[in-house]
């Protein structure tokens, strides 16, 4: 298990130099206009040469990535070209935003997705059919009109949640859970109905499964059938969807994050793409590489101990 | 040979069936599912509408007219009104339809052709696997979004080109569906028999992988369409890339921003893309229903469905351990009705004795087995009869009664060992749980049984064992531990089918002792299917014959054998590759000049 | 002539503040994108007293975080709200247009324009208590000159910083530099604490002499900004707000969802929903008239990459065809068609001039075929992320009369360069009121902005020499009537509209500015009553 | 006796296996055999013992670690895999799996022509070809429009043996060809097998777990026991009269259709067990 792991990591770490070394390789196509964003009305050929020079940004690809792949090992990925906010400072605040949108999202619609999935999987009739609808609306109505709607009916009209903005937890835990709340229920909405259909055909397939009726032929109950055993074997491919659904959620925050107005990871890289500062983008490049393979290596990680099979490799 | 979990229908000898009705293409089999001709009715509407883009409307997308700002639905020339710029919003919606489709045509066909390539070099040439599935792992890891919108300026913003580099980033999920389906056709045994052949690699992947490949790719095609579509709104809400191309997700931006001016712009392009979304979507679910067989239903954990009018009978007592009388089991088929596979099975086994229930496959004797057991899988129907176990009538009976009877009375033991342990528990812990079922000890004494129960079985380390996983004991072994699980509460039915089938001969031989002797220990009554002659002289004392869902024939084993009355019977007899006859013609070699078959 | 002036001297302003701003143009204008101008007495005089139930508190949002505080990479536009208010600045633009002191108590030139004398107050002291002198102008302006950056720009023609006495500040420039002392009312304005500027966290901790100090803790970089009233501020009085937030929203939509959620206490709305905002008895609005021009550049006068330009029928036949009270019906209403790029509060508009090219589509039909272009000709045009909400109108009107539009999309931080390329005939551009003197420089120098081709004339250039020597913007009015004049009759440009701009404030609050550049000033920002 | 058609020598087959310099898995630990032109060598084992393996190496589907496979007079052992196809008309194969074996999407006229048409056959000439087979597996001549699943597993396994025919090969290797086969089915498979081979000529390595099925159709059988052959000889003395203990098991294991000669079998084995229980105690014993 533990060699497992060494050797996920080190796996995950070509990985990254692979991924990091190409995102800095095409990112040097953009140094002109990065600078000359940066320089604003100063910007004028002389001028973006005479800063590249500064940044140091002349120099080759290998040269700077060495030297930034040695910031990264001492824990220091720079500074943005225009705030001079350091980029692990910068990272984490909105990070803790997304993620404080993102995870409990996670977590209702990965319990939501349990419940709904093993339900339908288990009961049939009409709460099969009721459970997959749910799910089908979910996957289908587009998350901007819940929303939209969302902060129109509860925000605007019923005052009863902020219509924008971020409170952190450690400013006031109340006020953080009523500004989550709308972004929280418009993401678990989508995450809820992709993961609810996963975990119905993988328990299906479970309880089709061999050991399911000599188990019974035991006189184990229904109940255990389903959850000791059809459930913990289930949980291994549902694991990997819901690394998946994280992924995608953190992916598709950015949007949530516009119409609520959360200043949170998504706006964040989008707004820094949009300007292209240079050390932030290929902070957030380590950063979502190392999201990326850190949650699949979680996942095996979590396979191997939910399914002793795998532990072999 | 794992056990059926559904019977089989088709008549083995198909020659004689109408060939079309058998032969129906995945393009007959789809024009039948509603969903999927609503579904691409639904697209192909779009679609229509999209070319029509510049017929249908009075005006061109882009053409702004100020009289027409916000213009609400229902004004002459534009029917669905006029957006912030005076621009006609069914004008801009039709032409957003034609952007939609381009984007998804892009995306998806990309992705469809660099995938598929790589997954079929990847998963077929050994060498190639490992650099490929790193470039897919590397495509996939990529932060893909946001170089797309840093480097906007070598794309100048077009959406084709976008679309061209998100079609690589979607690369790898289809690489992945044919990689692993490559690798599981690879390992077909039609791929070994074309390359004994002497077929070309090129060959077999263009004519045999491909085209088992082709159905899962389609699929996935359809969904990567979607959200390619997706992706193109997406990024035109955000405002990135042209203005000037109408599409869904700017008019979305657009309407978004002029919601309290006016709050229907949002509504229509929101919806369009959701229809058009949904759209592709349940037509990708229902394109999988056809190749890859229908959504599963629920699997219910629950008693035996029986048919409307069944009733069961009263019980008899002829005491007789099991009494089968003229049971039934029907399937439902696709248009509705009752197909019987077990068709009127009576049986008796009385204790002590060991009933061998006789049949080739198909011939029902496993779902009589199960139907007895009450384990049928959730399409099954009791249709009629009755089963009658130690004078209780045990068809119909209610969950929990079964539950009991099964922890204590009849007792299972299947036919693949390996796929009957559940593999993420000890194969301690699962003994322990049915032993604590059947006979409520405590965890300490049940495991006290477990291990007295796995020496008695025959396991030479019956404490390792009991630690082990299932992937880490032989068949042999696992089988002894179905053995010793089922034998746990001392049932006194125990059911056995083809316990032996999976295993090699001499433990076979070892298997079948071992349940003698536990029959003697306890006397219990056993069934045990098989198809087996040889195994059923070995331990039957007597014998069942089904055919095609009937027994055909009953009787002790030795008079069936000296004496079978029903013909079927003594084909099957007269199957038997007997001890005596021993091949001794000479080898034959052909002359030189000898015919060339050819 | 100014041809020794360095050529990213002139376009500082107009074309910088939006670009920096970040701000998107919308037809309804939603929110301000100017120069700070400042009405220190509007609101502020009045309410010194504010009523015991006047709220102490404002929230208010601008659509893009400050990127730094830093004195060179300050941004003019939204930014401006926040730093402005941390930094002050030596002048404030008053209600209309004037110069007004406030860090400063006036200025002079030297008869040649050349030197520049500013005498400052003297009881500033910066937020960390220590004073606010020449010295530290002088220290900070030498920094923004000398440092690269996005307001390194406005410094270059400063050839030396003098500060003789604590409040005496003298200037001198290279080359005369007329705009230069509206500059002081923006970023070359300001004082920073320059033992702290060498720090790296300047940029997120900055120490100003303004009437406000932020709090590092509350403030989230890039989300929200808190400021906390200075109570040793020589004006502490004249702000009624103890505590300031201004929170980033970026969407336009989200600010006014918030606005009607209750969490926002003044923010520019779409002109349409005043109404709405009126009758749901929870808000007043006020509508601005006139705060900024949007126009289109023709750019390439001389023909240089499209031929038609050169023939003046075809600048004039691009004003004929333009609809200018259809682009002030498509903002809602609120604005004024515009005939001339001059604003109308400003010396060098005259009235004449409005009816130079009405809206004529056949007569513009009528010019293009008399220069040869009866079937018309296509033109690309850089589409910028602050103008694409004009776009489909421009494209129309020029399509009416026969010229196509193909749209360069052009990557937000691209927009300068797309702008100096010279690749393209024609722009559309939007600016914000300028003093005179600013508005030559930026709209016909030959090194100007938005004259990207650097087209020259004589009849301009010695217009031009002699604007460059007015010292007194009073006094040069007539040279400034003269140059819009030329503008109009060569038809440089076409003007489009002066938009306006609509505040919307919760109960007790009130938007006291009286020009969209003052949006921008926190002292903008009062109570009701 | 002229020179065998197939002969073995010391042939070892080792698989590779994933990870970092771990060693190779060697499933054949060299083994001798030969195959006479027009004979039947049934290969006996149980899962596991490497027969299948066997098989497949001659067929150039597993990879040969050492020893040397020679056919015809000619060492094959290396064959490139243009060399492979071209013996592809000598050698050919009939695998276990009816229903895996055939292309479910191919009909079976495609599937049988396909081995004609990569050897450059003619289109016509090919079908006519094709007809003939089906003829001669007792398949009727429509079949060849049909796909697989339409036929049942004994139908199946008659292509599969057309298949093999088709280039007119001298050698089928017949992989468990009749043990997914129902027992009725299985006996008329097993004739087939037999006429063809009087018919044409064609020798047969046919691999087996089944005793009964190979006594039935070999010349010759070879006992393998964990990648070695145990015992190797004329079919009935091997299974009559076996010398190797293991083969005694095997052959007291498998039960007879006969419940009065299975009892005495039983006993039998139960002997045997016990005497080679003892046995193996006092080589421990001996070893202590």
């Amino acid at each position: 298990m533990l060699l497992f792991a060494l050797r996920r990591v080190a796996f995950g770490l070509v990985l990254f130099v692979i991924v990091s070394f190409t995102t800095m390789f095409l990112l040097s196509f953009s140094f002109d206009s990065i600078i000359g964003s940066k320089l604003g009305s100063a910007a004028n050929v002389d001028s973006i040469a005479a800063m590249k020079a500064d940044l140091g940004l002349d120099r080759s690809v290998p040269v700077l990535y060495a030297e930034w792949f040695r910031g990264v090992l001492h824990g220091d990925l720079g500074a943005s070209f225009f705030t001079g906010e350091p980029v692990t400072e910068a990272l984490p605040s909105r990070l803790a935003v997304t993620l404080s949108v993102v995870g409990p999202a996670m977590i209702i619609s990965a319990l939501i997705a349990l419940f709904l999935g093993v339900l339908a999987a288990t009961r049939g009739g009409w709460v099969d059919k009721t459970a997959q609808g749910m799910m089908l609306t979910g996957y289908l109505v587009p998350n901007l009109l819940i929303a939209i709607v969302l902060v129109v009916v509860f925000a605007v009209n019923l005052g009863w949640f902020p219509a924008t903005g971020f409170t952190t937890f450690g400013d006031d835990p109340a006020e953080w859970a009523r500004s989550i709340t709308l972004p929280v229920i418009t993401m678990a909405f989508g995450g809820a109905a992709s993961m609810a259909n996963q975990v119905r055909g993988t328990m299906i397939d479970e309880l089709r499964k061999d050991y399911v009726r000599t188990l019974r032929t035991r006189g184990v109950s229904a109940r255990a059938i389903v959850v000791r055993h059809a459930l913990r074997n289930s949980a291994g491919p549902a694991l990997t969807v819901f690394g998946l659904t994280f992924i995608t959620l953190f992916g598709s925050a950015l949007f949530i994050e516009q119409v609520f107005a959360l200043p949170g990871f998504g706006t964040y890289s989008f707004n820094v793409a949009l300007q292209g500062d240079f050390p932030v983008l290929m902070g957030l490049t380590a950063f979502g590489v190392g999201l990326t393979i850190g949650v699949n290596l979680l996942i095996d990680l979590a396979n191997g101990w939910l399914n002793p099979k795998a532990r072999q490799y | 040979m794992s056990t059926p979990t559904a019977p089989v229908a088709v008549p083995t000898l198909a020659l004689e069936d109408e060939p079309a009705e058998v032969r129906r293409g995945a393009f007959q089999r789809l024009v039948r599912d509603p969903q999927a001709v609503i579904t691409g009715l639904i697209i192909l509407t779009f679609v229509v509408l999209g070319l029509l883009a510049n017929v249908i409307p009075q005006h061109g997308p882009n053409e702004a007219r100020f009289e027409a700002i916000n213009l609400p639905v229902g004004s002459p020339d534009y029917p669905l009104g006029g957006d912030y710029a005076g621009r006609d919003i069914l004008a801009r919606l039709l032409h957003s339809i034609n952007t939609a489709m381009v984007s998804g045509l892009i995306g998806a066909s990309i992705a469809l052709v660099v995938g598929t390539t790589l997954g079929l070099v990847g998963g077929y040439f050994n060498r190639f696997r490992t650099p490929v599935e790193w470039g897919a792992t590397i495509l996939q890891t990529f932060p893909g979004m946001l170089l797309l919108i840093v480097l906007m300026p070598l794309t100048g913003g077009d959406f084709r080109w976008t679309m061209a580099i998100f079609g690589f980033l979607l690369t790898p999920g289809i690489y992945r569906i044919v990689r692993n389906q490559t690798v599981g056709v690879s390992r077909e045994l039609y791929v070994d028999a074309a390359r004994v052949s002497g077929v070309t690699d090129m060959r077999i992947l263009g004519r045999h992988i491909l085209s088992v490949v082709r159905g899962p790719v389609i699929v996935a095609t359809t969904f990567l369409f979607g959200s390619a579509i997706g992706v193109q709104s997406g990024l035109a809400y955000l405002g990135v890339g042209s203005k000037e191309i109408p599409s869904f997700g700017a008019m979305i931006s657009d309407g978004f921003r002029n919601i309290y001016i006016a709050p229907g712009q949002y509504i229509w392009p929101a919806v369009a893309l959701g229809v058009l979304n949904g759209a592709f979507v349940l037509f990708g679910n229902a394109l999988r229903d056809t190749f890859e067989g229908s959504q599963p239903k629920a699997e219910k954990i629950t008693a035996t469905a029986v048919a409307d009018d069944f009733e069961a009978e009263k019980a008899d007592g002829t005491g007789a351990l099991l009494e089968v009388r003229d049971l039934g089991i029907a399937y439902r088929s696709p248009s509705g009705e009752l197909n019987e596979v077990v068709r009127g099975v009576s049986l008796t086994v009385r204790m002590g004795e060991t009933l061998g229930l006789v049949g080739e496959s198909g011939s029902g004797k496993t779902q009589t087995a199960f139907g007895v057991l009450g384990v049928l899988p959730t399409e099954a129907v009791v249709t009629r009869g009755s089963v009658v176990l130690a004078g209780r009538q045990i068809l119909g009976a209610p969950q929990a009664e079964l539950n009991r009877l099964r922890g204590s009375e009849i007792a299972y033991i299947p036919q693949e060992p390996m796929s009957n342990l559940d593999p993420v528990y000890t194969i301690g812990s699962q003994l322990v749980e049915g032993i604590r079922v059947s006979t409520g000890l405590s965890k300490a004494k049940a495991k006290e049984r477990a291990l007295e129960l796995l020496e008695r079985v025959g396991i030479p380390d019956p404490q390792r064992t009991f630690r082990s996983y299932p992937h880490e004991i032989s068949g042999g072994m696992a089988q002894r531990v179905l053995i010793a699980g089922a034998v746990a509460p001392k049932p006194k039915l125990l059911i056995a089918d083809e316990p032996t089938t999976a295993l090699d001969v001499t433990v076979q031989a070892d298997i079948l002792d071992l349940l003698r002797d536990l029959q003697a220990e306890m006397g219990m009554g056993i069934v045990l299917v098989t198809h087996n002659f040889g195994v059923v002289a070995d331990s039957c004392t007597s014998l069942a014959v089904m055919q095609g869902g009937e027994v055909v024939e009953t009787g002790a084993t030795v008079d069936v054998f000296a004496q079978p009355q029903h013909p079927y019977t003594s084909m099957l007899l007269g199957s038997i590759l007997d001890e005596d006859t021993i091949r001794d013609d000479s080898a034959m070699v052909l002359v030189a000049d000898g015919k060339d078959p050819r | 002539m100014q041809v020794n002036t360095p050529l990213r001297r002139h376009f500082r302003r107009s074309a910088a503040a939006a670009i920096a701003a970040g701000a998107v143009f919308t037809l309804g204008a939603c929110s301000g994108a100017g120069d700070p101008a400042a009405s220190p007495t509007a609101g502020t005089s009045e309410s010194g007293a504010p009523a015991a139930d006047a709220p102490t508190t404002l929230a208010i949002a601008t659509n893009r975080a400050p990127s730094t505080f830093d004195p060179v990479g300050l941004a003019t536009g939204n930014d401006a709200l926040i730093w402005g208010s941390i930094y002050d600045t030596l002048f404030v633009i008053g209600p209309d247009g004037e110069l007004v002191p406030h860090l400063a108590t006036g200025y002079s030139y030297s008869d040649d324009g050349l030197e520049l004398t500013v005498t400052l107050r003297d009881d500033l002291t910066f937020s960390d208590g220590a004073p606010a002198t020449a010295a530290e102008y002088k220290a900070t302006l030498e920094h923004i000159r000398d440092t690269a950056g996005a307001g390194q720009a406005m410094a270059d023609t400063v050839a030396s910083v003098e500060a003789p006495d604590a409040t005496t500040v003298v200037i001198t420039f290279s080359a005369n530099d007329p705009g230069f002392l509206f500059d002081l009312t923006s970023r070359v304005g300001i004082i920073a604490q320059p033992d702290k500027m060498a720090d790296e966290s300047y940029g997120l901790d900055p120490i100003g002499a303004g009437p406000y100090v932020l709090d590092a803790d509350k403030t989230q970089s890039g989300t929200q900004y808190v400021l906390i009233k200075r109570d040793d501020y020589w004006n502490a009085d004249a702000y009624p707000f103890e505590e300031v937030t201004v929170r980033v929203i970026a969407d336009a939509t989200a600010i006014e969802n918030s606005l009607r959620a209750g969490e926002l206490d003044i923010a520019g709305v779409q002109a349409q929903t005043a109404p709405q905002f009126e009758s749901s008895g929870d808000f007043t609005t006020t509508q601005l008239e006139a705060q900024s021009s949007l126009f289109l550049d023709i750019a390439d006068r001389d023909g240089a990459i499209e031929p038609a330009f050169a023939d003046l029928r075809v600048r004039q036949a691009i004003n004929f065809a333009l609809n200018r009270d259809g682009f002030v019906q498509a903002g809602g209403g609120v604005g004024q068609p515009a005939y001339q790029m001059d604003f109308p509060s400003t010396s060098g508009y005259d009235p004449a001039l409005d009816s130079v090219y009405p809206y004529d589509v056949e007569k513009a039909k009528s010019l293009l075929a008399e220069a040869g272009y009866a079937d018309g000709f296509s033109i690309d045009m850089p589409s910028l992320v602050y103008t694409t909400s004009m776009e489909p109108a421009i494209t129309q009107a020029l399509a009416d009369i026969g010229i196509t539009v193909n749209w360069d999309s052009i990557p937000p931080q691209d927009t300068v360069q797309a702008l100096l390329s010279g690749k393209y005939p024609v722009i559309l551009w939007f600016a914000s009121t300028l003093p005179d003197a600013n508005q030559v420089q930026d709209f016909y120098a030959p090194a100007a902005l938005l004259n990207p081709m650097r087209t020259t004339d004589p009849e301009l250039d010695a217009l031009l020499e002699q604007a460059s020597k007015i010292t007194d913007p009073a006094a040069g009015a007539d040279i400034y009537k003269q140059i819009n004049a030329f503008g109009v009759n060569n038809a440089w440009y076409a003007p489009l509209m002066f938009t306006g701009q609509t505040f919307a404030e919760a109960e007790g609050y009130k938007y006291v500015g009286t020009s969209a550049q003052q949006s921008v000033r926190i002292e903008s920002y009062g109570v009701a009553g | 006796m002229t020179a065998p058609l197939l002969r073995a020598q010391g042939l070892k087959v080792a698989y590779p296996v994933k990870g970092f310099r771990k060693p190779p898995v060697e499933i054949v630990h060299g083994v001798d055999f030969e195959i006479g032109a027009g004979e039947t060598l049934g290969i006996v084992g149980e899962s596991g013992s490497g027969k299948t393996t066997i098989g497949r190496a001659i067929l150039g589907l597993a990879p040969i670690s050492g020893g040397a496979v020679e056919y015809d007079g000619r060492d094959i052992t290396a064959f490139s895999a243009r060399e492979r196809r071209a013996l592809s008309r000598e050698i050919q194969v009939v695998f276990q799996d009816p229903y895996s074996s055939l292309n479910p999407s191919l009909t079976i006229g495609a599937t049988l022509a396909e081995p004609l048409i990569v050897q450059g056959w003619d289109k016509a000439k090919a079908t006519r070809r094709v007809l003939d087979l089906l003829d001669q597996v007792g398949l009727p001549k429509n079949a060849a429009a049909r796909l697989p699943r339409e036929f049942s597993g004994g139908q199946r396994q008659r292509v599969a043996i057309a298949r093999a025919l088709a280039p007119g090969p001298r050698l089928i290797v017949c992989d468990e060809p009749v043990s997914a086969l129902d027992l009725s089915t299985q006996a008329t498979v097993m004739d087939l097998f037999i006429d063809i081979q009087r018919e044409t000529g064609v020798a047969y390595l046919f691999v087996s777990h089944d005793l009964a099925v190979v006594r039935h159709i070999s010349h010759r059988v070879g006992v393998v026991y964990r990648g070695e052959i145990v015992e190797q000889g004329p079919t009935r003395q091997v299974t009559k009269d076996p010398e190797h203990p293991y083969t005694q098991r095997l052959l007291l294991a498998a039960p007879i259709a006969d419940p009065t000669a299975q009892q005495q079998r039983r006993a039998d084995r139960v002997r045997l067990r016990a005497l080679q229980a003892e046995q193996d105690l006092q080589a421990m014993g001996a070893h202590a």
